[in-house]
């Protein structure tokens, strides 16, 4: 390893090589399986922070294919973005492939289970390190594609295979129109090279329009959930915990927001305001949704979407701060970059949230395993005294998430607010409140796993987990409190973290106040208004607002499920039959048929008469004869 | 009125026709056989008329062939009929249609 | 190895014709299998070295090249081989998936092992010699070499339906090669070259073009007698009827490699002889193979109940693809195109032999019959998803290169066949997976647990996992480095004249 | 006319160059002596001498002998010999050849003479070489005859089974009709034509020099043009094509096996040699005449021959069909060979392709065939593969390569045949003759169905009245099997034919 | 005189051949045809060709009409057992009759006929030149035809088999 390039590659290479080594030789060896992962998980995180220290930022690339006109090239683009990804990427993801040495330890497939890792870990350190858009995609459907082995390692459960089969199909319907804003950017702006567009970008030589940008926010709405894609996440919870850690909470969904950025250039105002409400909604929707759940892991779910809404909306927010800065018409917008300011937002709370809540669904894991698989929250409590690592990390996990002062997101989570307050008071207000919800249905988790009596017989016999679990719990609860300070994440993100918002004066003070409200607002709410038992206290005593939520939850899928029972496979039905019955039977069976009749008609002819034949001849020699006089 | 090569012509041409019209009404394979030679006599008075009056020969020279070919085939031809009459009793052609289609 | 240098392509399709005519001759059959497992290696060792040893400029000349006159002279006929950038990579196809086919036929438990064998290395044979024919009339005689074999396959040991099927596929077959072989004709003899010889008519025709309403009427026949053979929509019926009936190898070979004859054809032929033809039919073909085969054909495979026959319709539906690449024209498109042949043979070659291996444990192809295999047979399992994937175009295997660069070049072709287009990458998923998922995961039917209490499955025997690692391999190595095969397509397709001078890379 | 005239006309009978037709005919008249001569329990010998000297004969043709002739005119104008001509020589004995090998096989199974049957066929195989030599129409009308006399008798050689003799009097009547035609229109054209007078010899219409003289110079004489399209219908009857193709399926049904190959063989090549003939010499100035009907004759005859064999389920008349629709593909080589000169060739390539296949597959047919000749269902065939793989396999190939299916010779047949069409700008007729070769795969593969691809429930139903294949011997095995690996070999290198015909 | 010989000739031949056609009795019909030929045999004579129309009546009268009344009485076919013509049969046999009748009146109206060239009238000796040297070859295969001919009418009549299948 004589150069720094050298080090990225081989933080690529070695997840692909531990997979590969797994799948081919180990598949029954669990546990030097398991070690190996862990030894590649270990090393990409030493290479990462080994580049973020030493401090170089550079790109390169090969030429991969080429045909005609069309290149692709195999390149790495690895800026202070990337080096703050790849940090969280490889850090997290160190932390639970150790913590998934605990919890998979009984597991009869443990060597596929880390073989997924790895390959997951490849992919998302290819869509970290990628320089350009084609490489990207090509990881980004490499990470949905370990997405969907992960989600399915219970395969054997019809509802786990159901779930990857969704979530890999939805991600697929994101992608479609990532894809095509790729192509579209490839031909309109000659290259998807990052470097490259931003060279342009900054020249104004970009062929601006809000098809582009749009196009590639499906694909990071499909892999970051965001309305209407949303509907996989939750439900991807039917994977291990480690996986809903790693994957659907700290570091894949999140590829999506690390998207936008890196095209931030390609960003217009049309595409931002569209990107913003996405986000604002779905932080709102899944808030909601959240409050009505049971499954400990679903809540965690929903609170993911939430939060990755909040990321998105912060994307999006970016576009209102030059409007304002600028203070020029819409014409000039369109020739302007957007302001980074989202960027800073978005990565920042993408940060600290990937150590919160990978921190929580890790914590949560720990009270599933030592619940011997119980999910449902309401079947849980006092485990406060019985799991107190896991208690006092997951407290911590949930403090920050809320946002509780000089913990990671009470930052980040600040910095979003702000932005959303000087832009769209709107988004502001909805934000807001979201963050109520999120403060309710937090504490109503905490509340009601870790206080009152023991609901549930697995409860009663909950013990705490090994050190392979503790000891990832705590050292992300170390990074959940202080990845938000300036001097921490200053230096994990470089320039990125200059982009941050950071509020002053009044309006400071504002944003102080408004997070502290919400905290107590929300906070305190649930915890005086859940009664740990065994029923949920809002469907007690509101059941017209629980069931209301809980439909709002349900219409999604059940729009899904309509739409593909009734409508994609009946009109597929449909085809099949007109295939079937109009194309094959009709047309072609009827073609054959008639020609068989012609044939039985011409056979009829041969009618055994041999006057019959010399009648045949009759015509013939006439005919010719008619020929001859020319008559015919 | 001389009489022409073109009488003689469409003489042989009412034979021929005749003949035809013989093979396409009659039932009887015997008599079918006599319209076919009719035929073949019509073509020799055609032949021998042309023979006269282009003043060449060979006309003439081919119809001894005709008539020998015609011989050939009447003996072989009815031993045919004669052939099918032991086997089947009957020398009418609509009965003798038990291959077909 | 000297690259002019003709024996080893000579060989590599001598051996499978000489083996198969040693066996027909009554060869026992102890040394008839011996025998057919060399005569299908030797191809395959005898491709890889040709790939190998092939020269990295200039691809878009023959290599290997030879000339042998067979007595039909006087209509411009001769048996000229030689491989170019185009059809090195199909060769190769070929001479992979005939010896995984060979292998799997081998265990296959066949009635007449012998004749199966047998009619098996006529089709192998048949199949190279198509990919190495540089005379058009050989390409064609070829193809139809390796599919008389196929009929008789489907008709002797086939599957449900076999008569009607092995029928209905031949008449359809012989109606799209009628009709391309008349397209050949037209060319050759409206040509001033006075040859089926490929490299003089593409000499005689760029310095003399056809006019452009017989390039029209040619390539009209060309495109649709080459589209029966390649399934275009709506002329595809026999496919999924027929692959549904086949027995697995011939399966195989016909829907991996025979079938791509067409789009070969198209490519090397039509395109270059007649362009201004293939201008003018772009958009009908575009419209035909996007909204037919892609959509209306994705959305009939999603319907399927029957493993095979959705296997089938999903390869139908993947040679839309093929033909979106070929409407774009130029070199992008075209090549996409191969790069799609050569990685769709493979998977679909996979996946047909898997399918019959799942047949083997649960005696069905009824996908709501099955459920759960996975938990016994798990190898079976991780192979299956990888060939679905890897037909549902995921990168890392080489099917996504091929759809990424037809959909690259299709844009500018048309951006709404585009969006078109890659929907079907999202249909293909839909019935990717759910046939997978219904096949191994979720809890097992009832009547598969019938069938597994009777004879517990086994996993993948070594004599299935041999050929599928094989074509699996070939998959991801194409898959990790596309430009393996890029490269000399790139050179070939590439018209000399316009050769970029200076490449600008994208990156500094 | 002078006696030193005559003598000089008698000069030019060169008995030398038909000495193959004069071997072939001495030969059939000595088996004849043999039979009065020889003791009873010998006469089974007289067949092998039969093919003996055929196989003589033919070997000294292959060997070239009597080719030397090539260009010249015999016997006072009578004969012409050329190259093309004499490979239809070659083609009648290999193929009567062969029908005296397949009567070895039939003939035993009925109580009737042999040595007769040698001897008809061996004097029709030479009239038919005289035939295509010849170069004046009393030749031509004389050896016709021969031929179709022969034919009756051979026809309705088993003269104690109805349906045979059924055959024999369509066939009798039909052709004597036809003859009638024909000989009407060599009247017509020998009237119109008149005396010509060219060196100090008076020539008539006979001739086909001089018709065809005198046509280019009339092209518009209505006797000149009427005595063509009769004689041409006279061919037609031969080659069975459009509508004069009516008796084929009822003749060939009922005719005895060997004769049914000789009749879709031998009389039908002769037709095709004659008619090419006949448009390369006498009625190659009529080409704006010939040329739409010969074209509208093959795009019937296609047509109408692969629609009537769709659901033929007789073997024999499924046969006589698919020979109709070859007559077809044939015509459309003689509709080109008006403007492509190989065309010709391509057309006897055709018929020696064709020639292949059918011997091969009547040859099968012998075997498989029970005591009654003429019910010869194609469902009998089922399970032939299991029973007899042999004389399967030699089925497939030989009905694959009537089918045209590459890499079989017949694929090679077809493809010389559209080429030459391609270049004659016969497009229409290509789209025909396409539907034509897509129509008859479906009842070939009907039939390779029946004998390869085994249906459970059919075998049990037919089981029970289908006669059981006999086992060939040796001798069958080897001809059957050279005829059988001939129809591949020359789709793989047809070299061997195509260097052979004069295609340059 | 020519002339009026002609059109008793003429009448001969077309009365008698019309006659063979509609007469319903097979015996009938083969005199007739002796009748026909009779005719015919006149014409050879008013055209010169008196040894064709001996021959004629030597080989057609002598031979072959004599054959078919023959053959004729042998087979005892009965006159009466003709059925009617069906309606059918009667449309079709009226067409076929105009269709004849139509070509005749075409030979008739389009021949254009070459100016008459009459030459003398050929001897015995010319025929005998004539197939003795320019057709020696035919006359040759005529030969060949005629004892092929014979042999057939032997296999096809002769008794070679056990009488079982004997009328």
């Amino acid at each position: 390893m004589h150069s720094i390039p050298e080090h990225a590659l081989l933080a690529l290479l070695l997840p692909l090589a531990s997979a590969t080594v797994i799948a081919l030789f180990l598949r029954r060896r669990g546990a030097i399986a398991a070690g190996i992962s862990v030894g590649a998980a270990a090393l990409v995180a030493f290479i990462s922070i080994i580049l973020l220290v030493h401090g170089e930022r550079f790109s390169t690339s090969v030429e991969w294919l080429r045909l005609g006109d069309f290149t692709v090239s195999l390149g790495f683009k690895y800026d202070d973005l990337a080096a703050l990804m790849l940090l969280v990427v490889g850090g997290v993801g160190f932390l639970i492939h150790v913590f998934s040495l605990g919890y998979m330890h009984d597991d009869k497939a443990r060597a596929r289970f880390f073989a997924g890792l790895s390959i997951f870990m490849f992919s998302m350190i290819g869509i970290v390190l990628a320089d350009n858009l084609f490489m990207v995609f090509v990881f980004w459907e490499l990470v949905g594609f370990s997405s969907w082995l992960l989600i399915n390692h219970y395969h054997e459960k019809q509802s786990a295979a159901d779930a990857s089969k969704k979530a890999f199909i939805v991600n697929r319907v994101g992608d479609f129109g990532f894809l095509l804003g790729i192509i579209m950017c490839y031909w309109a702006n000659g290259t998807v090279n990052l470097d490259e567009l931003s060279r342009l970008g900054a020249a104004n030589q970009l062929a601006l329009g809000a098809a582009i940008p749009l196009l590639l926010f499906c694909g990071a709405a499909g892999k970051s959930a965001q309305m209407p894609l949303q509907v996989w996440l939750p439900d991807a919870m039917e994977g291990p915990t480690p996986v809903s850690a790693l994957i659907h909470a700290a570091t894949m969904v999140a590829a999506g927001i690390y998207l936008l950025c890196r095209v931030h250039m390609l960003m217009v105002f049309e595409a931002l305001q569209v990107i913003m409400w996405v986000g604002t909604i779905t932080a709102l929707y899944a808030a909601l949704c959240a409050v009505v759940q049971r499954d400990i892991k679903k809540v965690l779910a929903y609170s993911t979407l939430s939060q990755l809404g909040y990321m998105v909306a912060a994307f999006g927010l970016g576009a209102g701060w030059v409007s304002e800065g600028v203070g020029g018409g819409p014409v000039d917008m369109f020739h302007l970059a957007p302001d980074p300011a989202g960027i800073g937002a978005a990565m920042f709370h993408l940060t600290t949230h990937a150590f919160f809540k990978a921190l929580l669904f890790l914590a949560a894991g720990s009270v599933i395993i030592g619940c011997h698989h119980e999910q449902d929250i309401f079947k849980m409590g006092g485990l406060r005294r019985k799991m107190p690592v896991t208690f006092l990390t997951f407290t911590i996990g949930v403090l920050a998430i809320t946002g509780v002062p000089f913990l990671a997101g009470f930052y980040s989570k600040d910095a979003i607010l702000y932005l959303a307050m000087k832009n769209d008071t709107t988004v502001f207000a909805i934000l807001t409140f979201t963050a109520v919800l999120t403060s309710f249905y937090m504490f109503r988790v905490w509340k009601l796993v870790f206080f009152g009596p023991a609901r549930g017989e697995a409860a009663g016999h909950a013990h705490e987990s090994g050190w392979t679990m503790t000891l990832p719990l705590v050292l992300l609860a170390a990074l959940s409190v202080a990845g938000g300070w300036p001097g921490v994440f200053g230096r994990l993100a470089g320039s990125v973290a200059h982009l941050v918002p950071e509020a002053a004066g009044p309006a400071h003070a504002t944003i102080l106040v408004t997070s502290l409200v919400v905290l107590v607002l929300g906070g305190g709410g649930a915890l005086l208004y859940y009664r740990t038992t065994e029923n949920d206290t809002l469907e007690e005593r509101a059941p017209f607002v629980f069931g209301g939520l809980v439909r709002l939850r349900a219409s999604f899928d059940q729009l899904y499920d309509y739409y593909v029972a009734k409508i994609q496979q009946r009109f597929a039905m449909l085809l099949n039959f007109l295939e079937q019955i109009f194309l094959a039977g009709l047309i072609i069976r009827g073609l054959a048929g008639v020609v068989g009749l012609l044939g039985y008609g011409a056979r009829a002819l041969y009618s055994g008469s041999v006057h019959a034949y010399v009648y045949w001849f009759l015509l013939g020699a006439v005919l010719l004869w008619a020929y001859a006089t020319g008559h015919l | 009125m001389t009489i022409g090569l073109d009488h003689y012509l469409l003489l042989s041409a009412v034979l021929f026709a005749l003949g035809f019209l013989g093979v396409l009404l009659r039932k009887n394979t015997l008599v079918i056989y006599m319209c076919l030679e009719l035929m073949l006599i019509a073509s020799t008075v055609a032949l021998v008329a042309f023979s006269h009056f282009n003043g060449t020969f060979d006309g003439n020279v081919f119809v001894f062939f005709i008539l020998t070919i015609a011989a050939a085939e009447v003996a072989v031809g009815l031993a045919i009929i004669v052939a099918l009459f032991r086997q089947r009793h009957t020398v009418q052609v609509e009965e003798l249609n038990q291959l077909k289609h | 190895m000297n690259p002019n240098d003709a024996h080893l392509l000579q060989l590599a399709i001598a051996t499978p014709l000489g083996a198969a005519l040693v066996i027909a001759l009554g060869l026992p059959k102890r040394y008839a299998t011996k025998l057919a497992v060399l005569a299908f290696a030797v191809p395959a060792l005898v491709a890889l070295w040709l790939w190998r040893e092939f020269p990295a400029e200039g691809a878009a000349k023959y290599f290997y090249a030879s000339n042998a006159d067979v007595g039909l002279s006087s209509v411009g006929i001769s048996l000229k081989l030689g491989l170019n950038g185009v059809s090195l990579p199909m060769f190769l196809l070929a001479a992979i998936v005939g010896l995984a086919a060979g292998l799997y036929a081998l265990r296959s438990g066949a009635e007449r092992l012998k004749i199966y064998l047998m009619l098996l290395l006529v089709m192998q044979g048949g199949l190279l010699g198509v990919f190495s024919s540089v005379d058009i009339f050989f390409f064609y005689f070829f193809h139809e070499l390796a599919l008389i074999p196929t009929f008789i396959m489907v008709g002797v040991w086939g599957g449900r339906d076999r008569n009607y099927a092995a029928m209905k596929m031949t008449i359809y077959l012989t109606v799209g090669a009628m009709l391309s072989l008349i397209g050949l004709i037209a060319i050759y003899v409206k040509s001033p070259a006075n040859s089926f010889d490929l490299e003089t008519l593409r000499a005689a025709l760029a310095a003399d073009p056809l006019r452009v309403s017989l390039q029209k009427h040619i390539f009209g026949l060309l495109m649709f007698g080459f589209g029966i053979l390649v399934s275009l929509w709506p002329l595809h019926t026999w496919a999924p009827l027929g692959y549904g009936a086949a027995p697995s190898s011939a399966a195989m070979l016909h829907a991996g490699v025979l079938k791509k004859f067409g789009l070969y054809g198209l490519i090397q032929i039509a395109l270059p002889l007649l362009p201004a033809g293939a201008a003018w039919w772009a958009w009908k073909l575009a419209l035909l193979a996007g909204v037919g085969n892609v959509i209306v054909v994705g959305l009939v495979t999603m319907a399927q109940r029957d493993l095979k026959q959705m296997l089938g319709y999903s390869s139908v539906m993947h040679m839309g693809y093929c033909f979106l690449g070929i409407a774009c024209l130029g070199v992008t498109g075209p090549g996409g195109v191969v790069l799609l042949m050569v990685a769709h043979g493979l998977s679909v070659a996979l996946l047909f032999l898997l399918a019959t291996s799942i047949h083997h444990r649960t005696h069905t192809f009824d996908l709501a019959d099955m459920g759960g295999l996975a938990q016994q047979t798990p190898v079976l399992a991780a192979f299956f998803v990888a060939g679905t994937l890897a037909s549902i175009g995921l990168p890392g295997f080489a099917n996504f290169w091929g759809e990424l660069t037809i959909f690259v070049a299709l844009w500018k072709f048309s951006p709404a066949i585009t969006a078109v287009a890659v929907a079907g990458v999202v249909i293909s998923a839909v019935y990717g997976l759910r046939a997978a998922a219904r096949v191994f995961f979720g809890p097992p039917t009832e009547q598969l647990q019938k069938v597994t209490a009777e004879n517990p499955p086994a996993d993948l025997a070594w004599s299935e996992r041999l050929p599928a690692l094989l074509l699996l391999a070939a998959l991801l190595l194409f898959g990790f480095f596309p430009r393996l095969l890029s490269h000399t397509v790139n050179q070939a397709l590439t018209p000399p004249a316009a050769m970029p001078a200076a490449v600008v890379h994208p990156h500094r | 006319m002078t006696t030193a005239l005559l003598q000089k006309i008698a000069d030019t009978n060169e008995w030398w160059a038909i000495a193959p037709e004069l071997l072939l005919a001495c030969g059939a008249l000595l088996l004849l002596v043999l039979e009065i001569f020889l003791p009873k329990r010998d006469q089974r010998f007289i067949p092998h001498f039969a093919l003996t000297i055929q196989a003589t004969v033919l070997l000294l043709l292959l060997a070239g002998f009597y080719s030397g002739f090539a260009g010249e005119t015999t016997f006072g104008g009578l004969l012409r010999h050329t190259f093309l001509r004499h490979v239809g020589r070659v083609f009648f004995l290999l193929s009567s050849l062969l029908v005296c090998f397949l009567a070895g096989i039939c003939l035993p199974k009925s109580k009737m003479p042999r040595v007769e049957f040698y001897h008809i066929v061996m004097v029709v195989a030479a009239a038919m070489m005289l035939l295509v030599q010849s170069n004046h129409f009393v030749m031509f009308f004389v050896a016709l005859e021969t031929v179709t006399i022969g034919f009756y008798i051979l026809v309705s050689y088993y003269r104690d089974r109805p349906l045979t003799l059924e055959a024999g009097l369509k066939y009798l009547v039909l052709g004597a009709l036809s003859s009638g035609l024909m000989l009407f229109g060599i009247v017509l054209l020998y009237g119109a034509v008149g005396r010509v007078e060219a060196g100090g010899m008076v020539h008539t219409g006979f001739e086909f020099d001089v018709a065809a003289d005198f046509l280019r110079h009339n092209p518009d004489s209505f006797l000149g043009r009427a005595g063509a399209l009769l004689v041409l219908a006279g061919v037609a009857f031969k080659i069975g094509a459009f509508p004069f193709q009516i008796w084929i399926p009822d003749v060939y049904q009922g005719a005895p096996t060997p004769t049914t190959a000789f009749l879709a063989v031998a009389s039908k090549a002769a037709g095709f040699g004659v008619l090419l003939t006949l448009v390369g010499t006498v009625f190659a100035p009529l080409q704006h005449l010939l040329v739409p009907v010969l074209s509208l004759l093959a795009a019937a005859t296609i047509l109408f021959g692969n629609l009537s064999a769709l659901t033929q389920r007789n073997a024999k008349r499924l046969m006589g069909l698919s020979g109709v629709s070859h007559a077809g593909y044939l015509l459309l080589g003689v509709v080109a060979s008006f403007t492509v000169p190989w065309a010709a060739a391509a057309v006897w390539f055709y018929l020696f392709t064709y020639l292949l296949a059918s011997m091969a597959v009547f040859g099968v047919m012998a075997h498989v065939a029970g005591p009654d000749d003429a019910d010869q269902e194609v469902d009998h065939y089922e399970r032939l593969a299991r029973n007899r793989p042999f004389l399967a396999a030699v089925l497939v190939a030989a009905l694959g390569s009537l089918a045209g299916i590459p890499p079989l010779a017949g694929f090679m047949g077809k493809l010389l045949v559209f080429v030459a069409a391609f270049q004659a700008h016969l497009y229409g007729l290509l789209v025909v003759a396409i539907i034509g070769v897509v129509l008859s795969i479906y009842y070939y593969f009907g039939w390779i169905k029946a004998a390869v691809f085994e249906s459970p429930v059919a075998a049990d139903a037919t089981a029970s009245d289908a006669p059981a294949p006999a086992a060939p011997n040796w001798v069958s095995r080897l001809v059957l099997g050279a005829l059988a690996l001939a129809s591949i070999l020359l789709g793989f290198y047809p070299g061997p034919l195509t260097n052979w015909l004069p295609f340059q | 005189m020519g002339n009026l010989l002609f059109l008793i000739f003429t009448f001969l031949t077309l009365g008698g051949a019309a006659l063979v056609v509609v007469n319903k009795n097979a015996v009938n019909a083969a005199m007739f045809l002796l009748v026909s030929l009779v005719g015919v045999a006149g014409l050879f004579v008013l055209l010169d060709a008196a040894l064709l129309a001996f021959v004629l009546l030597l080989v057609y009268a002598g031979a072959v009409v004599a054959l078919f009344l023959f053959i004729i009485m042998l087979l005892d076919t009965r006159p009466a057992a003709l059925k009617a013509f069906t309606r059918p049969t009667i449309v079709a046999a009226a067409l076929g009759g105009l269709l004849l009748a139509a070509g005749v009146v075409m030979l008739h109206r389009h021949a254009e006929l070459p100016a008459a060239a009459p030459a003398a009238t050929p001897s015995l000796r010319d025929y005998a030149a004539m197939l003795f040297t320019t057709y020696l070859l035919p006359v040759q295969v005529v030969g060949f035809l005629l004892l092929a001919a014979m042999l057939g009418v032997i296999v096809l009549s002769k008794k070679f088999a056990p009488p079982e299948d004997a009328p």
